[in-house]
């Protein structure tokens, strides 16, 4: 599954789908929503999205991993809107028959989902604020 | 022709707007019609931080000619995770 | 927390345990039973641990891989008994500020599991046999 | 004095019980002890796999010197995970 959207992230859900037999590791990754945006402090972050561009990168972000280290099973939450602290503003899971790869193939979506995936965001400071980091 | 112009980000307030129609000459490159929409919008022209695009859903090169109906993004450096 | 447990592993559980304000990153490491040891059918592991030592050993190692990353919170689960396929029998998770040094601890904390911890386990075959794997 | 002998894994199987207290003569180092149970035992003695072993529950060196009550454990090559 690769999903964008406003609810929160069912990591539950995320993670059953990646089972697999023939797993005999899962590495799941959740980027969180931290206090501090550097050394400012934020109460929240506001994510949007060119969604169906999103989509289409995250695919072939995932289909690259899964070219490149042989992984089992590969899902992709990511949320928009506002997230807080605490909360998961993205999170992928994956599933191979060792560990190695899983670990390395997880690392290669986040990074890359960071560099390529059209979605941005806003600090919200404790005033209320809203600000877009660019 | 006609193409479809949509924003992101900083880069939708810096235009001012979420998407807009606008017809554009047969034949023009990607970079043209961007220097076009500079020249109309001064939120845009006036902008610091770098301007990303995309075709068709597509990261492209700025050499890249138009067609009838397609859809161009400009956007801020992505940020997502 | 770390626990060595015969019942399933709680996933939610562990991951709310690893959340922390400062973290902008989870990562979680599921070791899975898979449906071959080897090139050999099995239809569950049954494992067994020096259960005191075991928990002291986690604990060292947790300690090693806080200090030597820098990671705000670990937690790590161990099953023990019967574990059917696509079961877990360890699952660990680590926050930290930023992303990589939660992936390094996390894969730190399951090579030094699985070189260190008093655990044992036995391959179950489809006919019931039961075998320990040394 | 008397010291606790504990067995996991297939270690358990070789030496046919889980535990046993076993008296031994003060200033008996662990491996010394090892091969005592060994000569005792003749599942242990003819096990082809490695044997490990730990004292109060912390891998420590053969050479180390039993006192009353230690907990000596002997175990197979770990496999957790």
């Amino acid at each position: 599954m690769i999903r964008i959207q406003e609810e929160p992230l069912d990591l539950e859900e995320l993670i059953q789908a990646t089972r697999n037999t023939e797993a005999g590791a899962i590495v799941t990754f959740q980027g969180t929503v931290r206090k501090y945006s550097g050394s400012m402090e934020v109460t929240s972050l506001i994510y949007e999205s060119y969604k169906e561009m999103a989509l289409n990168v995250i695919q072939t972000i995932v289909d690259e991993a899964k070219d490149k280290f042989g992984v089992l099973e590969v899902n992709v939450l990511h949320r928009i809107g506002t997230v807080n602290i605490k909360e998961d503003s993205v999170a992928i899971s994956v599933s191979s028959a060792h560990r190695k790869e899983a670990f390395k193939a997880c690392e290669y979506i986040i990074d890359s989902i960071k560099e390529k995936v059209p979605i941005w965001k806003k600090d919200v400071k404790p005033g209320g604020e809203a600000k877009w980091r660019d | 022709m006609k193409i479809t112009v949509k924003y992101f980000g900083s880069v939708k307030d810096d235009a001012g707007r979420e998407m807009e129609i606008i017809d554009v000459p047969e034949g023009s490159s990607v970079s043209s019609i961007i220097g076009m929409i500079k020249g109309e919008r001064s939120g845009l022209a006036l902008r610091k931080n770098p301007l990303m695009f995309a075709l068709n859903q597509n990261f492209c090169d700025g050499n890249k000619i138009l067609s009838e109906n397609d859809e161009l993004a400009l956007f801020p450096v992505v940020s997502g995770g």
